[in-house]
């Protein structure tokens, strides 16, 4: 979706700010965020694709007034509702039992001991390539053109990259495509090229000199370059 | 204007320990899952994976030829389990710069937790169409003939910058030169400065 | 700018809803910022160009988080703060003063009759037409290109419309140039067309069927059409 | 998600007066300014002028052929000055929609205030990229061999819709022709529908 999440070249945004010493996270619940999300992750609630799509589905001016782990939480408690793992109602009781108990924790709110058996989140053993099933359509080398329009779902190319000519620098092998994964329509693997954009492309006359901009592209969001600009 | 830091809002905090809570109960979530995830960042903060590789690279070329070509295996030999990094490498030619304009894409597994201002709006904005400008506001200025790439993290590939490393390199241990090497300098905002 | 007001095409904002009945103001204030901007304006302190910019200036998530009239309320308190009619302080300072009195009126803050010689508001007397001091470049039936590339400033040319091939369906007249004028810039006038655009080409494959968009485009927007798509 | 109504926000009803007074006290703002405004809209509210325009172009064809082709003139004979509307006509083959997706563009002075619905978020994003779908949500089928023009009001120039008459529409006089014309019907999202 074409969403104000797709900042790529946006104005408006201020300077970039950054904070001396910062630390890891800004307060505890941060933490516990990433953790629920991984869980619910490591549980097989959602997918990658669905969480990144979850959060684009906050409502645009939440969005841009959230904090990135104030949109984690939101894309989680969406997922979490969606796929019926807690319902809208005990998860509005539940936040109204917190906070009328300020410095409750967790586990305060339960009767009984939890069950045994729940994951620990672990790290970096997942991956996202796939054997290749056919040969890929391009070549480093080859002039590609992306995709024109508005995308319909989710999706990893950035309205800033639409109807562009750029180059295949890199063959990045097979992975899962997330328009289809985000959306419960399976993990349809396609090759993934890196594509180098002359900076003059994307931003025409007011494109800095002497750059350019490489972003991972799967296949299907590529064609040959027919036009020569 | 898209808040870096938290309100400290009681409601947030009331959701996160909702879900929490109602995740435990669901066996979802292993009760010491939160302080685990809290203890592993604290102590195990910024880019020290990426540090020491990049110090490897410097001090050993075979390695730099294994980080650049092979990085998978050239992280495992780190102890590191991490099968998509790409390592983009800073020439006199060359300077590179990463970014997530769609969200935050970051080598989380080899350069920790990414610090706000990557996460921040203006960065995501700013970074694929004006790095001149934005890397001179941070106090980088990357001279016109020298060409700046910008990796835009779209897919699950990962990227990290190889620095080059600063003057007097050679007479430093590799740990020595990994205490030099900061986490904005492997996202391409910052040299490797020599330490005093 | 390319700001969040920027919203053909984009996604995430919702269905449609129209109110029943509609009152023409919500709540007296609405017309009192009508009357302000209109008197503000009549007095030359901005233009119209100005105006609008100002409205894109506004931080993006209040922007999105606020009424058709609190985005008028913040451009024009901006321009008379910016051209120095008002100060901040005295803004802030009047403005506590009414938080504290909840149903004054704007006199009460006055200590002495407001000076004579103030401007009504008048309407429908401007025109945006200039003499033409050349002749255009482009006539009806004449396929052009947009420019490509972000705005520096304020612009009328919509995102979704840059880079684009179309058709010049009518020469609208000479018109006060909004990329300069918005800047204090001067008024640069230049020919206006009405360019028409296949909805295909501005939306790829996710274009509907049997459409076009017309865009009323300055000629320095436009260039002739080199390539065939 | 963008409000539609405003807060009874004390915030912004105390700015607004403290601007209104700031500006009354430099001599910037007539005292009755805020008065005739809020009356001028309140007594002549909704699409009046383009509803006459439009009633008296379906009952003479060579009024439309100047509403058409010498709007300016065709609206002097009503009394109004305006200088830079353009109308479009509905046919069998196109049917017509008007929008401004960078601000809210409208012809205030033909139609006018417009309608909270036409300034919100949602119809400025899609009016223009899938505007069948946007006007089978709101009621107006209009079948796929029917050309959609929509008009995004980028420059100075506004628009308003010449709708096809309703049935029967030979047998009624101009005025009420005119009560029958909505201002959604001139802005391009319903149809003028006969009345009983």
């Amino acid at each position: 979706m074409d969403g104000v999440h797709d900042l790529g070249g946006m104005h408006g945004f201020g300077r970039v700010d950054r904070e001396p010493d910062e630390p890891p996270f800004h307060a505890p619940w941060e933490g516990a965020v990433v953790a629920v999300m991984r869980a619910s992750g490591a549980a097989g609630v959602f997918n990658i694709d669905e969480f990144r799509h979850s959060i684009e589905r906050m409502e645009p001016d939440r969005y841009l007034a959230s904090t990135y782990y104030e949109r984690w939480l939101d894309g989680v408690a969406r997922l979490l509702v969606e796929k019926g793992v807690v319902t809208a109602a005990d998860l509005e009781a539940r936040t109204a039992f917190f906070r009328a108990r300020a410095g409750a924790s967790a586990d305060d709110a339960l009767s009984a001991p939890p069950p045994p058996g729940a994951l620990s989140p672990r790290r970096g053993a997942e991956t996202f390539f796939r054997p290749a099933t056919a040969p890929p359509r391009f070549a480093v080398g080859d002039r590609v053109r992306t995709r024109n329009g508005r995308a319909r779902g989710h999706t990893r190319l950035p309205r800033y990259a639409r109807d562009k000519a750029g180059v295949v620098a890199a063959l990045r092998g097979v992975c899962v495509f997330p328009d289809t994964n985000a959306h419960g329509r399976g993990e349809q693997p396609e090759p993934v090229y890196g594509v180098g954009f002359a900076a003059r492309e994307l931003w025409g006359d007011t494109a800095e000199p002497n750059q350019q901009v490489f972003i991972d592209l799967w296949e299907s969001y590529l064609e040959p370059d027919a036009r020569r600009g | 204007m898209g808040k870096n830091h938290p309100n400290v809002d009681d409601d947030v905090v009331s959701r996160v320990r909702a879900l929490e809570s109602l995740l435990l109960e669901k066996g979802l979530l292993a009760p010491d899952a939160v302080d685990r995830v809290i203890r592993h960042y604290e102590a195990d903060t910024g880019p020290m994976v990426g540090a020491r590789a990049v110090a490897r690279a410097w001090r050993d070329p075979g390695y730099k030829r294994r980080l650049l070509g092979e990085t998978t295996a050239a992280l495992a030999d780190l102890g590191v389990e991490f099968d998509r990094l790409v390592v983009v490498e800073n020439t006199p030619a060359v300077h590179n710069l990463v970014v997530c304009t769609l969200c935050s894409c970051y080598p989380w597994g080899v350069m920790g937790l990414p610090p706000t201002w990557y996460k921040s709006f203006p960065y995501r904005a700013r970074a694929v169409a004006e790095p001149r400008q934005l890397l001179a506001e941070l106090g980088l200025h990357v001279p016109p003939e020298r060409e700046i790439r910008v990796w835009d993290s779209s897919a699950e590939l990962r990227y990290m910058v190889l620095p080059a490393p600063p003057t007097g390199s050679e007479n430093r241990s590799e740990d020595e030169l990994a205490c030099l090497i900061t986490r904005d300098a492997l996202i391409g905002v910052a040299e490797v400065a020599a330490a005093g």
